[in-house]
């Protein structure tokens, strides 16, 4: 699994990417969410991998015995997943608004405020 | 990031006889032009109208001020000193050469403020001008005064935005904008050269303080940037005083008003350039870049400017291109160098001031009582404006270097100085006879032509000037028949002090009238006779005066129009190819550049081997959920539908959520859930209405996009392969586990990082929360229309 | 979506489904869980009882807009983030009361800012999607 | 003064924030208390400056746990000063904004999202933790783009397309380079991973994280090729929105980098190469397109994006000199910037127009206020002794003494630029007679308005405008705070040994 979930997140990575080169802003905003697993799978990592070991205190003890996951990391993406929960909530809203201002989602018709006024 | 510690500081300046009463007597003689310009707005109805006249009374005084010192004397070098940032200090110093300058900027100041008093009589925008002209004069004396070359550069570029502000002051009209702006761009980038200058100089020399620079020319002539300096110094002052190809700008400023292109554009600005050579030319004069540049250079413009000026029938463009010529003039002399040529040099700035303001005053009352400028128009206004045509007649004398006037001995000193210039002696004296023949009948042309011959009927019932308007130019006409007949005044007030203050030796300098039957008499002779001759018989201007526009397409005006154009569309093209408002391509670009260079940064140092036990260990139900994965990420890149992807998102999220499980990370696993199936739940909402997607992109760039997102993928796969071949630091989450319970009273550690030891990143987590919350609430229900206000 | 099944269903679950949420997140500083999740939990409760009955029900439900209880939640943080400095400690240093509580375990500064979180949570997520489905009646 | 000052700042925003979310909807008591909480903010701010200049670097641990373990808030000189400057901007701000935000936008929060905004900024400064700039940068991102929508308008929301997608980009290649950070070196804590990363075996690693940090703070500080979306975005939202983000959000970048290289990647000189490189071709991008342009506000987001290549060059060349003048700009470029981008609105009001062909007489008509636009304007060229010139010598020299001859001719040419771009502009709005004007529906020229509302655009531009002239008149007061921070940033152990309190 050392070597798979790292090419999973690569996985993650080039199609999320891939996605943000479309013209469709529904695709970009997938793309996005792509790439945010790909990023939280990679914090994961990050903390190296443990299997079934919960960083929790038993009752019994004051700490945790014997090897356990980072629990950094998992604070970290915790973190992570919610403000990009955030970010795409606002972002999904914002393809509807657009959508019903320029009546498509093909990036290339509402880009004019690229044009020379 | 480097260090260099000493780099950050300079010697701040030499040491000064500073005392408390001087300071405050320069800084005020250079600020009160500032003051009075800032107070202008506020005391406009004093000051405008009837009294406007008044307005002369600064400049006069500072004349008065700085004429005191003619027979004071300046004991030793009277200056002051105030540190100010980046080493740059208030610190001024007046020495004889300062002098002569602040003289010339000051006196004209006061005729030349006094006679607009009536020359602009009724302009509602008069407070404005007097503030730019006042602004203008104390950024004048800043330069000639600052004893620190990045205060003179200061001033120097002050000098430039009031130029600007002073030649579009008819601001309606289109062409004053546009000379405007050239002459900004010209003078500007030779300012930005002068800084660079100056700062190089401050690097080679450890200090930013004229003198002691001055004190150095070793260091100059040992230096290897001295070339580069040398170039930026020449830029510099080429660009302000006029040189060819950089002149193009000065006939243009004739758009600003009569009085402002007398005091600006030929008796002191355009000499900013001129006294920065002089300044200088200390350390530089022995190198031969120098001596040889400033002499080809001035040469070209003297010759360039004299033969111009003949094509001209417009008097203040020939008056521009005989200033011009007279600047090349200046410019040759420094470039000889030998102390002939320079006290020919120092003489003739005054000299020049002294007959071109004259000269161009009468062009601005002519022009004010006629309303045209065009010489062939013009003539026989001597009983109209007697006067003046006195004036003017003196001016013309002394323009073409006839006795009694003051031009007799500065041409005088023209001849010994190109006689005693050693090799080329023959060549340069030729051209100089030359030069001042042309020079000598475009003043003629400019100045006697308007008065003499038989009155234009068009011109009948001219009036006369008021005293305010014909004061000045004659005062200037009796200055030169004084000096003219009795050169000796300067000697010990203005030309020795000069002389020390370019360490020049002074033994036996004297200006005399006559020097006798010698060489220089002859060319003397030759000069007048060759000057009258040619204005009696030729009256070039008439047809000569279409060719300037045949030739216009070699003009250096035009080829730097020609440059700014096409830079223009350079510009625009870069513009619309990089700003291609297609979106995907500016994350294309972001992509590729963050690609390139990480991959060259990491893959030469990545060294992994691959062994069987990473597969091997891996259990079956792991296989499945990688699969799975993988396909369902794949779908969701495929798919045609957006609510299959959509759906398929959610799969990934959740098999995602099930490796969390099995990697012992429970709280994630449930976040994850719940937040993937809100995501979904959401798009739904939004999507299940639009319709299906189009098919857009071609296969090429479908293919190009997809190699391009692999490479990335691979090199984040072998990034993460690379840190996971380290072993685990384990110092900080084994502090969290080890005092989770103990000094945080928690035992699910995540949670307590969450709430406690990272308290704060969970707090401003919400507040983004909230913030998305807020904005989703606005974007859905405000919808607001164009220009609602 | 077939309402009838989703509208008993929730009907029941409704309760149960909150008790458990408000359970995750007091239990949270021991077991997985916390304000976040138990936010989560709840909003998704209320979101399915839009589903079924409607915005207007839920708003009814709740008895003021969602988006109140964001500044409440933020208050209710900032409240407890700011406790300690009375105290003259650190901002966010734990406080706790010695005794331990029921179900809760130990009192402190904590739970309460974990409260804030799960009421901003809650507020957050029905305020975009209960605005949301309002518009998708129009 | 207690070290738990350092939270003072924050804690003022969040709840000036909080309560106007109370106060939802209530149009006049938010334009009141939001000038009100900025004044307050502008006061702590001031104190807490103090505070550093005086006791040198102040650091609180939050929770009280002992570095690297909790997280540590850093207030060194740099921090302070921005967080002063950016109450300044703040206070300015909403006084403009006030006079010229519609009721529409108020009623839906528009106030509180801009104290957030604040609070991210000044957050952002003061953080000592990687994870957590991270955060506060989300702050940051979340609510500008709120500010930058709220309202809907078609060019708004096409504007915020764009800059969405590259700002999401950026920080989600930020964290990637905090998590490969953490991966490495077992901590978030920027003190200790200074510390942590010379002992990590593998360097190139860390050359990686370099550079996915220079992505991601290069994004959001716009240098090349980086920032494409801050020319299609900045000219879209209401002009106080414009002046916060063109004031505050590129320098947001230019802040982290400053920081994370200067603490982390000291002496790498490959960094520094292509730090000084992108910094080439960002003055000469934005230089050259500025000169090119038509609307006002998109002219001076070139212009930001020119200047931007100012301060990367004077980090890419690095010496003391240098940093000293990278912050002297950064805090005449915050404040100048701010107001241009008022004085842009404040030409809208006067023509009706944001297109320079159209605009025109202003110098005629209102000749008062044309001198007062003309301070930030011709602060901003730099023209000498305005607050604009003096960084350059520092810059220009330190490319001098360390033999960097290209990048300080860039530095001279984008000056240039500056100047012909600003005397064009100035010759066609100023000069140029001004077009026929017509009335519109439902908006109101400047000279039909109250004086009420003339004042709440004339002070906060005259406030900022005074500022910039005490920046250039009186550089001397200016240079030893920025050579101060510059020598704070030339040695890593400083910082480090502020952070863990130890004593060299």
């Amino acid at each position: 699994m050392n070597l798979l979930l790292p090419i999973v997140t690569g996985v993650l990575y080039a199609a999320g990417i891939y996605m943000l080169l479309r013209r469709s802003f529904v695709k970009l905003i997938i793309g996005f969410t792509l790439l945010g697993n790909g990023v939280n799978l990679l914090i994961f990592l990050m903390g190296r991998l443990a299997k079934g070991k919960p960083p929790l205190i038993p009752d019994y003890a004051d700490v945790i015995p014997g090897l356990y996951a980072d629990p950094v990391p998992q604070a970290l993406i915790l973190t992570a997943i919610v403000i990009s929960f955030g970010l795409q909530s606002f972002a999904i809203i914002l393809i509807k608004r657009v959508y019903a201002i320029a009546n498509t989602d093909d990036l290339d018709e509402i880009n004019t405020t690229d044009d020379y006024a | 990031m480097k260090y260099f510690g000493q780099s950050a500081f300079f010697i701040s300046s030499i040491e000064y006889e500073d005392n408390w009463h001087i300071f405050a007597r320069m800084t005020a003689a250079v600020l009160a032009g500032f003051i009075f310009a800032l107070l202008m707005p506020i005391m406009r109805r004093v000051s405008l109208g009837r009294f406007a006249i008044l307005n002369s009374l600064l400049p006069l005084s500072l004349f008065v001020w700085f004429a005191s010192f003619l027979f004071s004397g300046l004991e030793g070098n009277l200056s002051s000193h105030l540190e100010w940032a980046f080493g740059a200090s208030l610190s001024f110093k007046l020495d004889g050469l300062s002098l002569i300058f602040a003289l010339l900027i000051t006196g004209i100041g006061a005729l030349v403020f006094a006679y607009s008093a009536s020359y602009m009589k009724g302009n509602p925008y008069l407070d404005r001008f007097y503030a730019y002209l006042s602004m203008f004069m104390a950024a004048m004396l800043g330069v000639v005064l600052s004893a620190n070359a990045l205060t003179l550069f200061i001033f120097w570029e002050l000098t430039s935005i009031s130029s600007f502000f002073l030649i579009g002051f008819k601001n309606k009209d289109e062409a004053s904008r546009k000379s405007a702006l050239v002459a900004l761009a010209v003078t500007g980038f030779g300012g930005l050269a002068l800084l660079a200058a100056m700062l190089l100089m401050g690097a080679v020399t450890g200090t930013y303080s004229i003198e002691a620079m001055l004190l150095q020319p070793d260091v100059f002539a040992s230096s290897p940037y001295t070339t580069l300096i040398l170039v930026l110094i020449f830029i510099a002052a080429f660009t302000k005083s006029a040189q060819f190809p950089f002149h193009f700008w000065l006939p243009g400023a004739m758009k600003a008003p009569t009085p402002v292109s007398t005091y600006l554009h030929s008796a002191t600005m355009v000499k900013a350039g001129i006294y920065l050579l002089f300044r200088f030319s200390p350390v530089f004069t022995d190198l031969a870049l120098w001596s040889n540049t400033l002499m080809t250079v001035g040469c070209i413009t003297m010759v360039f400017g004299a033969i111009h000026s003949l094509f001209r029938t417009d008097l203040k463009s020939i008056l521009a291109y005989t200033t011009i010529s007279a600047l090349g003039t200046l410019t040759f002399l420094i470039g000889i160098g030998t102390r002939e040529a320079i006290i020919a040099a120092l003489v003739f700035v005054v000299v020049h001031a002294l007959y071109k303001a004259a000269m161009f005053l009468i062009a601005g009352i002519i022009d004010h009582h006629t309303n045209t400028r065009e010489v062939t128009l013009l003539g026989g206004l001597r009983n109209a404006m007697p006067l003046v045509a006195v004036a003017a007649f003196v001016a013309a004398l002394s323009g073409a270097g006839i006795p009694i006037t003051f031009g007799f001995i500065g041409k005088d000193l023209v001849y010994e100085a190109t006689l005693h210039q050693g090799n080329m002696s023959l060549w340069l004296t030729i051209i100089a006879l030359v030069t001042n023949i042309l020079v000598g009948v475009a003043g003629f042309i400019a100045a006697i032509k308007p008065f003499a011959g038989r009155l234009p009927d068009a011109l009948n019932g001219t009036k006369a000037p008021g005293p305010v308007l014909w004061f000045a130019p004659i005062l200037l006409a009796i200055l030169s028949l004084i000096l003219g007949i009795s050169p000796g005044l300067m000697d010990h007030t203005l030309l020795i002090p000069s002389l020390d203050a370019l360490a020049i030796n002074t033994d036996g300098v004297y200006l005399k009238m006559w020097h006798g039957i010698n060489t220089v008499f002859w060319l003397s002779m030759v000069t007048i006779a060759g000057t009258v001759l040619i204005y009696l018989t030729a009256k070039p201007y008439k047809y000569l005066s279409g060719i300037p526009a045949k030739l216009n397409m070699l003009a250096p005006q035009t080829i730097a129009l020609a440059m700014v154009g096409s830079f223009a569309q350079i510009a625009t093209a870069w513009n619309k190819a990089f700003q291609s408002g297609h979106l995907r391509y500016y994350v294309l670009i972001s992509i590729i550049t963050i690609l390139a260079i990480a991959a060259a940064v990491h893959l030469p140092g990545f060294h992994w081997h691959f062994d069987w036990s990473m597969i091997r260990s891996v259990a079956v139900y792991e296989w499945v959920l990688v699969v799975i994965l993988i396909a369902s990420v794949l779908f969701t890149v495929f798919t045609d539908s957006r609510l299959a992807a959509v759906a398929s998102m959610g799969v990934i999220g959740y098999a995602i959520c099930l490796i969390f499980v099995i990697y012992g990370a429970p709280d994630l696993a449930i976040t994850q859930f719940t937040i993937d199936t809100l995501t979904v739940i959401l798009f739904i909402l939004v999507l299940y209405k639009l319709p299906k997607y189009l098919k857009l992109t071609r296969t090429r760039s479908k293919l190009r996009d997809g190699a391009i997102s692999i490479v990335f993928g691979t090199l984040i796969t072998a990034v993460v392969l690379d840190v996971l071949s380290l072993d685990r630091p384990v110092y900080i989450s084994s502090f969290y586990a080890d005092n989770a319970y103990l000094l945080a009273k928690g035992k699910n550690v995540v949670n307590v990082i969450l709430v406690d030891f990272r308290g704060i990143d969970t707090f401003m987590e919400i507040v983004v929360l909230a913030v998305s919350a807020i904005g989703v609430f606005g974007l859905l229900k405000l919808k607001v229309k164009r220009h609602d206000v | 979506m077939n309402t009838l099944i989703l509208r008993t269903a929730t009907k029941y679950l409704l309760p149960l489904l909150l008790l458990f949420s408000v359970f995750i997140l007091l239990r949270g500083h021991y077991l997985p869980g916390g304000g976040f999740v138990g936010g989560l939990v709840a909003s998704i409760v209320f979101v399915l009882h839009a589903l079924a009955f409607g915005a207007e029900a839920t708003k009814k439900l709740l008895g003021l807009h969602p988006g109140y209880l964001i500044p409440i939640g933020l208050a209710l943080a900032l409240l407890s983030a700011m406790m300690p400095l009375i105290y003259g400690k650190a901002l966010m240093q734990g406080l706790w009361y010695d005794q331990p509580v029921l179900i809760i375990g130990s009192l402190g500064t904590a739970i309460f800012f974990d409260i804030g979180v799960f009421l901003v949570v809650i507020g957050v997520v029905l305020t975009i999607i209960l605005t949301l489905i309002e518009l998708q009646k129009e | 003064m207690n070290e738990n000052f350092i939270f003072v700042p924050l804690i003022i925003h969040l709840a000036a924030a909080t309560i106007m979310l109370f106060a939802w909807g209530r149009i006049k008591f938010q334009r009141w208390f939001a000038i009100l909480s900025n004044a307050a903010a502008l006061i702590v701010a001031s104190a807490l400056f103090g505070m550093v200049w005086n006791q040198g670097i102040v650091t609180v641990q939050s929770g009280g746990w002992k570095p690297p373990f909790g997280i540590t808030m850093v207030a060194d000189t740099l921090a302070a000063s921005l967080v002063l400057l950016t109450s300044i901007v703040g206070l300015a701000v909403s006084i403009f904004a006030a006079g010229t935000i519609i009721p529409q936008r108020v009623k839906y929060g528009f106030f509180p999202i801009l104290q957030i905004l604040f609070l991210g900024l000044c957050g952002a400064f003061l953080t000592g933790d990687l994870f957590s700039l991270y955060v506060w940068f989300e702050i940051i991102i979340i609510s500008s783009f709120v500010l930058l929508t709220i309202g809907g308008e078609k060019m708004q929301l096409e504007g915020a397309v764009n800059y969405f997608t590259l700002n999401m980009l950026s920080s989600l290649i930020f964290l990637t380079a905090i998590a490969i950070i953490y991966g490495i070196t077992g901590t978030l804590n920027m003190a200790d991973v200074a510390m942590k990363l010379p002992l990590v075996e593998h360097p190139h690693l860390v050359e990686v994280t370099a550079i996915f940090f220079l992505a991601g703070f290069g994004t959001k500080a716009a240098i090349f090729p980086f920032y494409f979306w801050l020319p299609s975005s900045y000219h879209t939202p209401p002009d106080a929105v414009s002046a916060v983000f063109g004031g505050l959000l590129t320098k947001m970048g230019v802040y982290a980098i400053i920081r994370v290289f200067s603490l982390l990647y000291a002496d790498n000189a490959l960094i520094s190469e292509i730090i000084t490189i992108a910094a080439g071709c960002t003055i000469l991008a934005g230089g050259a397109a500025a000169l090119v342009q038509n609307n006002l506000r998109r002219l001076f987001s070139y212009l930001i994006i020119c200047h931007i290549g100012f301060m990367i060059a004077g980090i890419g060349i690095g010496s003391v000199l240098a940093i000293t003048g990278v912050i002297f700009y950064l805090f005449h470029d915050i404040i100048v910037k701010t107001n241009l981008f008022m004085v842009a609105g404040l030409t809208h009001r006067m023509t009706g127009t944001s297109s320079i062909r159209d605009l025109g007489g202003i110098y005629d008509k209102y000749p008062m206020l044309a001198l007062l636009m003309a301070v930030p304007l011709f602060s901003l060229v730099g023209i000498p002794p305005l607050s604009g010139f003096w960084p350059k010598i520092g810059l220009i020299s330190a490319g001098f003494t360390d033999h960097k001859w290209i990048i300080s001719g860039l530095i001279i040419l984008g000056s240039f630029f500056t100047l012909i771009a600003i005397a064009k502009l100035w010759a066609e709005v100023f000069w140029k007679p001004s077009k026929e004007i017509y009335a519109r529906p439902n908006f109101t020229f400047w000279n039909k308005l109250g004086v009420k509302r003339k004042l709440l655009y004339l002070v906060p531009i005259g406030f900022l405008a005074a500022l910039s002239l005490f920046i250039g008149l009186g550089a001397g007061v200016i240079e030893p705070v920025a050579e101060r921070v510059a020598l704070e940033l030339s040695d890593t152990m400083i910082y480090v040994n502020a952070v863990f309190k130890t004593k060299q």
